[in-house]
């Protein structure tokens, strides 16, 4: 077993254009490895548990960056980084559960250079995955992760199918609470996909978190104004409160009108592979006041269907409780 | 290419993990030339002959229930190939409850089909004696019930549906189900064994299955495909194809 | 100077340059021992490409000596608090705390400590360092 | 007592280059002509290496050789190798080592060598060694068995085996449900008292079970050697807590005379025990740079530091406290099963002294095991036994005062140590402890006679805790060489073989010289780190020793020097030496102060008498090393050295007390530190700066241990979950108080020179113990048993969902 620490020889590529990227990642296919911040690419390939020939990094890209406001919503660079997100005014005035979420993320270095789109297309944690073990999500035949002595404590309590790895992004769910739309291009052109079909699960695909495949690239978030200036509530809450992953956060958009709930949206991150949308909760809480008693009316609704592993059971009641806590609107 | 594909165990041991899937796509190069050439040489080469009439008196072949097992035996190995397949070539769907369902559904038809020909049906009508091994040599040896071709698709399928059914049993005993937690596995190596037999056998199976299909739509061969579907050929077909005296109609 | 493709700048200003005042902790981004500044803003050095800052402004902690030799506010803040302990750590809390205040010079307590959560110190001299930030804008005395 | 230096902050000289970059630690080192080496590690956890094939990686132009377990001398179990053949006992043990002439060709080696292995039986957890028909880590047992002398306290043990102990099904699983093992096999086991009579007189008596976690060091410098071979001579850079008093250990390592190594060792970038001694690993560098003559950097990455950086020892343990109707423990019974990783040792009789000495119970049973394990090899860490025993005590010790109605500090404070305390198995004394006092300093500090009353409530989801704890560590040793020179200028160098672990006490304790030479600070110079710098032969730095150790052997010298000053002085201006004093550096005849000389004109008269006075002649008991020294610096100026002879008799204890206030919340299972307040009693303070730095650096140790850190191992596989950081978990500045409040008791302790002990240990005991207790306190007294205790223990316990506990074990948190 070899540790290594320098970065395996590979070439880089640093276009300027979106579509001399595109055309690079589409002739590399899977042997090229796009990097924005470049904060999940590194421990990657210093580990040696993946490889690439070339790194494709997309940070010269000015088309990628800034943040702009549309005829419906605002647009995000995919290149715009996670601090320059919890400092923009209008994302702070309007959308700041993606203010929080962001502000949230690892450490102010890694948010200094980590971007939405490396945030959101972040692999998963799964310690047995990272240390380059061949288990399902690897290409291999098995999870070392699910079994009855595994130690999974940070695993997923909900959709497992082979792999119980958990979505690692704090900005994915509030992305997909407020409903944004996730641009990607590639050779073929451009297309929109809701932040909610963005993320997949392994059931779908063992191997990828998102439906980006080679030559894609994630250009921009769209958020639409539906749900400007709504209430929001965001929480993680993790082992530590600077660089560890949630054990588990929420993420809730609401639009409250005279104490009432009237519409919402509630998404929970690190209890599935994908962030996990409770509509049983948007369901429940439509039309009731947002108070104390809604909160704790939901009991524990939110985790009932889990299956839970091992050393994972607390995930239960503590989404139940974050869930009581957005209702609430208080912690 | 490979023909196997290795991995490291979780201690940077060498073990199997499976068949190359490579070996995919000369499957389906390898069945769609074979069976190209042989719609070319028909076509070019055969004598023309008459195909016999479907009209007139009819002779049951498949009893209802026996069209039912083939269709669902059909369906069940369509839907497992066609779902096992699909995260290899890059199709993005849930496959791997389906898989495993219509995986069970297939053992289950396959339990019953077996009982079933062994006690209610002619069992002896599909087992290959020495006199088969002539039906492709001598045009004047007509089969009975099952020609030798038929027999030999039969039995070759046989084989391996229960090498698929068997191996991916084995596998689904490794994966979380409504009745039991996946385990752990002491030796990745074994597990990779079955991977690769299950491998293996599926992609035997696929050619076959292809080749089963092309023979199904050929149209010399149409009227067996409508018999599994409606029960009967005429007798006419009967007379062309079969040697009466070897197979005694109900 | 060759600069490999694939090359961090943790690695040129160590083995490439020699200065070995950026540190390597764990060269995972984890520890924040190798932190450095590009254009003012603190980032890990193990966790950066030498190619993709080569347009950037980069200043490790051997640069904030003022040009007389006059040691920046935060590292004489740093001493008089008795900031670092081991000091395996310092060079990069020295930087993410020069970045702190150029951004917001006179940081409440709070602030600085979330803008210094990037910087793990094993030795535990959180207090110190925060104590030292404290000092260096002029808040403490 | 009113000090020139002791008790006053001063700059230590290295700070400035701490801060600026310029402090160089061993991998900043360049030679010309160095190559790079790099570790393969063991992909599994028990075995053997059957081949290596390394032609691959030797093809590679630039890549210069491998170094195996055959080119060391060989090192059966239970000695930790530095590379391992034959036995192969944890993932990530090291096999061979590569050598190219860059890092990055290094590595690309490490992936061509092949290395063929035959698996064996691993376990990773003690309980599952230790039942009967459980795997064994070793070939030929699972516990380490002594068949000769004792060795040394931190070297690889000599006279030593492996053995195997079991027990039956029925004593493990009552011992993991937190009963007595009735007539189960110990390996260590001591008592003092009649132990059934005094519980028999209690009339509080608590039983409970406890377990606690491995954690890795991680000092955040990953350990790192360059080394090369000039005329015989090997320049060693190293990274070690302790500096010359690994000299001879190093040098036996590499086989060479001592003389003949030069060790060079300014800066360490932490230790925590981890480097207190040289470790396998730099017999690796040394003759590695030997075989190939050339300049070697072995350098390991993060994951190796796990794997090879030692970590504390997990414990599984059932206790039994009596308590008498006024709240004096009056009998303690204790058993402990150690997790000994596959080499090191478990320190359980230094946890039971912990309770011996915090709580001074009558009489007290102690039984230990130490069980190795296919986990990394176990050292020295921060009060490695005490500080863990604090942790899972403090909370237990809450319930019994809580349960006989007296106040938890109260309680402690009737049971601390006074200067007639007792500790361990032979009930020896103590060389002082005003622990009462700074019982009472501390809890004024926290206010805890009000905080104590506030309501537990704070809102619908958030309570209140309120906590306690001790943290003790012996904390000083003597017969120690100091060494002073003062130079024909006056300048006064003070010579210290005391490593820079990152607590300044290696500047520190020679103030002691300097306040017994009545000088100027600025006139004097620290000479340290660096072999060829003519250093004493000074104490090894773990287990908080430095502090008073090093004063004493400072102040000794210093003594000489004062007496040799003065018999100069007597020799130019008549008289005896007791005629003269000194003051203001000179020495002068005490009725007539014009009749004197400067330190700087003394030197140059002690050059010209010779002798004993320019160190042309030594005292005979200083050690070797010192010897060297000496005569290294012979005819240079007035050399002041002798060996530490002061009166000295039973433990010095450093010891302190913490409180704690945290804010809890129930939903989340988070809690915040809102006030952290500590006393060390470590005697006088010598650095207030410095005992601050100490004691909050030990609190986030403690906060770590108490509620972070984690050590966690698959048992299906052997594989580590935590070898990086931040799976580890230490904490951050999002993790602790953002002020924290501590302070010395500074009450002289009689057998230093200046009155101070160390202290560094206890501070971090302290810590997790008033942390654990705030734990308890904030969920109404329940016990977890076990450190860490993590946000999804809380959660489990508030949701009362059954799901906290399963089997406690070391290596599952």
């Amino acid at each position: 077993m070899s540790s290594h620490d320098n970065m395996p020889e590979m070439s880089l590529y640093q276009p300027v254009q979106v579509e001399d990227a595109i055309g690079i990642a589409t002739e590399l296919a899977g042997r090229g490895w796009l990097v924005g911040g470049g904060q999940d690419t590194y421990g990657w390939l210093k580990d040696r548990a993946k490889t690439a020939d070339a790194l494709i990094d997309l940070k010269g890209i000015e088309s990628m960056r800034g943040i702009k406001e549309t005829a419906d919503g605002i647009e995000i660079g995919a290149l715009v980084t996670l601090t320059e997100i919890t400092r923009d005014p209008i994302i702070k005035e309007r959308y700041s559960l993606l203010a929080q979420a962001a502000g949230r993320v690892a450490s102010p270095q890694i948010r200094n250079v980590g971007t939405l789109a490396g945030n959101v297309s972040q692999d998963v944690r799964c310690w047995y995955y990272r240390r380059g073990l061949n288990c399902y999500r690897a290409g291999g035949n098995l999870c070392y992760a699910d079994t009855p002595e595994g130690m999974n404590r940070e695993h997923a309590i909900f959709n497992a199918s082979r792999c119980v790895a958990v979505t690692p992004s704090d900005t994915g769910p509030a992305l997909v609470a407020l409903e944004a739309q996730m641009v990607i291009q590639n050779a073929s052109g451009q297309r929109v996909v809701p932040a909610e079909d963005f993320f997949i699960g392994p059931n779908l695909d063992i191997r990828h978190t998102t439906i980006l495949r080679p030559g894609d690239i994630l250009t921009a978030v769209r958020i639409p104004a539906k749900w400007a200036n709504a209430t929001f509530y965001f929480e993680k809450v993790a082992d530590r409160n600077a660089w560890d992953f949630a054990l588990v956060s929420i993420s809730a958009a609401m639009r409250v009108n005279n104490g009432v709930i009237e519409d919402s949206r509630i998404m929970v991150g690190a209890v599935q592979a994908t962030p996990r949308r409770l509509t049983s909760v948007e369901q429940a809480i439509r039309g009731k006041p947002r108070n104390e008693s809604t909160a704790n009316s939901l009991g524990n609704l939110a985790s009932s269907d889990a299956n839970p592993l091992n050393y994972n059971h607390f995930k239960m009641p503590l989404m139940d409780n974050l869930v009581k806590r957005a209702v609430r609107g208080q912690a | 290419m490979d023909i196997i594909r290795y991995r490291n165990n979780v201690w940077g041991e060498e073990v199997i993990l499976g068949v190359s899937w490579d070996l995919l796509w000369v499957v389906a190069v390898t069945a769609f030339l074979l069976l190209a050439a042989h719609a070319i040489f028909m076509a070019a080469l055969a004598k023309k002959k008459a195909k016999p009439s479907s009209e007139g008196k009819r002779v049951n072949r498949h009893d209802a229930i026996d069209r039912a097992f083939h269709w669902i035996m059909a369906g069940s190995v369509l839907t497992l190939i066609f779902t096992g397949i699909s995260p290899i070539v890059g199709i993005r769907i849930s496959w791997l409850n389906i898989h495993w369902i219509a995986g069970l559904i297939l053992t289950f038809v396959v339990i019953f089909h077996t009982i079933r020909a062994l006690f209610w049906q002619d069992f002896k009508s599909m087992l290959l004696g020495p006199n088969d091994f002539k039906e492709p040599f001598d045009e004047s040896v007509k089969p009975g019930k099952y020609s030798f071709e038929q027999k030999g698709m039969h039995w070759a399928m046989t084989v391996l549906v229960i090498a698929v059914i068997a191996t991916g049993l084995t596998l689904f005993t490794h994966i979380d189900s409504p009745w039991w937690e996946r385990p752990s596995v002491d030796n990745e190596g074994t597990l990779g064994i079955f991977f690769l037999l299950h491998g293996t056998a599926t992609l035997a199976l696929i050619a076959f299955t292809a080749i089963h299909i092309y023979f199904a739509l050929r149209p010399e061969k149409r009227f067996y495909t409508r018999s599994m579907v409606t029960g009967w050929i005429s007798e006419a077909e009967m007379k062309e194809n079969h040697d009466p005296s070897k197979w005694k109609a109900e | 100077m060759d600069v490999a493709p694939q090359e961090t700048l943790a690695h040129t200003l160590r083995y490439k340059l020699g200065l070995t005042g950026t540190k390597l902790g764990c060269n995972r981004g984890e520890c924040g021992a190798c932190t450095v500044l590009a254009d003012d803003v603190n980032i890990y050095a193990c966790s950066t490409l030498t190619h993709e800052v080569k347009n950037r402004a980069v200043v490790t902690v051997e640069g904030l000596r003022a040009a007389d030799g006059t040691l920046h506010p935060v590292q004489a803040a740093f001493i008089e608090e008795l900031s670092p302990a081991c000091g395996f750590c310092t060079a990069g809390q020295v930087m993410s705390a020069v970045a702190l205040l150029k951004a917001n010079p006179r940081p409440t307590r709070e602030e600085a400590r979330l803008a210094m959560s990037g910087n793990v110190c094993r030795c535990g001299a959180y207090d110190h360092y925060l104590n030292g930030v404290m000092r260096a804008s002029g808040q403490l005395s | 007592m009113t000090y020139m230096h002791i008790g006053k902050d001063f700059t230590p000289p290295d700070v400035e280059g701490k801060v600026t970059g310029a402090a160089r630690y061993a991998e900043d080192f360049k030679k010309d002509g160095m190559v790079f080496a790099r570790l393969l590690g063991s992909p599994i956890p028990a075995g053997r290496v059957v081949s290596i094939d390394a032609s691959a990686a030797l093809a590679i132009p630039g890549v210069l050789g491998i170094f195996t377990a055959d080119d060391l001398p060989p090192a059966p179990p239970p000695s930790n190798p530095a590379l391992a053949k034959e036995w192969v006992t944890y993932i990530g043990q090291p096999i061979l080592a590569v050598a190219a002439e860059s890092d990055h060709l290094a590595e690309e080696a490490l992936s061509k060598i092949v290395v063929e292995y035959q698996r064996r039986p691993f376990v990773v957890d003690p309980l599952d060694t230790l039942t009967e028909g459980g795997p064994d880590p070793y070939p030929n047992g699972n516990t380490l068995i002594r068949n000769a002398g004792e060795a040394a306290a931190g070297t690889t043990a000599s006279g030593t085996d492996v053995g195997r102990v079991k027990w039956s099904i029925d004593q493990v699983a009552a011992f993991r449900a937190g009963r007595e093992p009735v007539g189960a096999q110990f390996g260590d086991e001591w008592s003092y008292g009649d132990v059934a009579a005094r519980f028999a007189e209690c009339s509080t008596v608590i039983e409970e079970p406890f377990v606690t976690i491995g954690q890795p060091h991680h000092s955040l410098e990953s350990r790192t050697g360059m080394a090369y071979w000039e005329n015989g001579k090997c320049y060693f850079h190293g990274s070690l807590q302790s500096h010359t008093v690994g000299h001879d250990a190093l040098s036996a390592m590499l086989e060479i005379d001592p003389a003949n190594l030069v060790f060079i060792n300014e800066n360490t970038g932490g230790g925590f025990g981890s480097k207190i001694f040289p470790y396998p690993m730099m017999a690796v560098t040394g003759r590695f740079a030997r075989k190939l003559n050339r300049p070697v950097q072995l350098r390991i990455t993060r994951a190796e530091e796990f794997y090879i950086g030692s970590a504390r020892s997990g414990m599984q343990g059932w206790i039994k406290i009596g308590l008498k109707d006024d709240g004096r423990v009056g009998a303690v019974d204790v058993a402990i099963v150690n997790d000994a990783g596959s080499g090191g040792g478990g320190s359980a009789s230094s946890s039971a002294e912990h309770i011996s000495i915090m709580f001074q119970p009558e009489a007290m049973r102690f039984r230990g095991l130490a069980m190795y394990t296919n986990t990394t090899p176990r050292g020295a860490q921060r009060g490695p036994g005490q500080n863990e025993m604090a942790a899972v005590l403090a909370p237990m010790i809450d319930k019994a005062a809580n349960l006989a109605g007296v106040d938890r500090v109260a309680m402690r404070r009737l049971n601390a140590p006074r200067m007639d305390g007792k500790i361990g198995a032979r009930q020896g004394g103590i060389s002082s402890s005003y622990m009462p006092e700074a019982i009472d300093k501390a809890a004024q500090m926290f206010n805890w006679d009000q905080k104590r009353s506030l309501p537990r409530e704070i809102s619908a989801t958030k309570v209140r805790g309120i906590g306690v704890g001790q943290g003790f560590h012996t904390a000083g040793s003597n017969g120690y060489d100091g060494l002073i020179r003062i130079a024909p200028d006056g300048t006064i160098y003070l010579h210290t073989g005391v490593g820079n672990l990152g607590t300044y006490s290696y500047a520190g304790v020679v103030r002691a010289a300097a306040e017994a030479l009545q000088c100027d600070w600025d006139n004097c110079v620290v000479v340290h780190g660096h072999g060829d710098l003519n250093l004493p032969h000074s104490t090894y730095q773990g287990g908080s020793n430095t502090m008073f150790t090093e004063t004493r052997s400072s102040h000794v010298a210093a003594l000489d020097v004062i007496q040799k000053l003065k018999e100069i002085a007597a020799a130019e201006f008549g008289g005896a030496a007791d005629d003269y004093s000194i003051g203001g550096e000179r020495v002068f005849r005490t009725s007539d102060s014009s009749k004197g000389m400067s330190y700087g004109e003394a030197a140059q008269k002690a050059i010209a008498m010779g002798g004993k006075y320019s160190g042309m002649e030594y005292p005979d008991d200083i050690h070797r090393t010192t010897v060297r020294s000496v005569q290294a610096m012979q005819g240079t100026g007035l050399i002041g050295v002798a060996k530490d002879t002061l009166p000295r008799s039973g433990a010095v204890p450093g010891m302190a007390i913490a409180f704690c206030e945290i804010e809890l919340d129930k939903e989340t299972g988070k809690f915040d530190i809102v006030d952290y307040t500590a006393v060390a009693e470590c005697g006088t303070v010598v650095h207030p700066k410095g005992l601050r730095q100490a004691m909050n650096g030990g609190g986030i140790w403690g906060f770590g241990m108490a509620g972070f850190e984690r050590h966690v191992y698959d048992p299906q596989n052997g594989l580590p979950a935590n070898v990086g950081l931040y799976q580890s978990k230490p904490p951050t500045y999002l993790d602790v108080p953002v002020h924290m409040n501590t302070a010395g008791n500074d009450m002289p302790d009689p057998q230093s020179p200046v009155g101070a002990r160390g202290i560094g240990e206890p501070a971090q005991g302290c810590a997790v113990a008033a942390l654990m207790s705030a734990i308890a306190d904030a969920l109404d007294g329940h016990l977890f048993n076990r450190t860490p205790v993590t946000a999804d223990m809380i959660i489990n316990h508030v949701a009362q969902n059954g799901f906290n506990t399963g089997n406690l074990k070391t290596n599952t948190f």
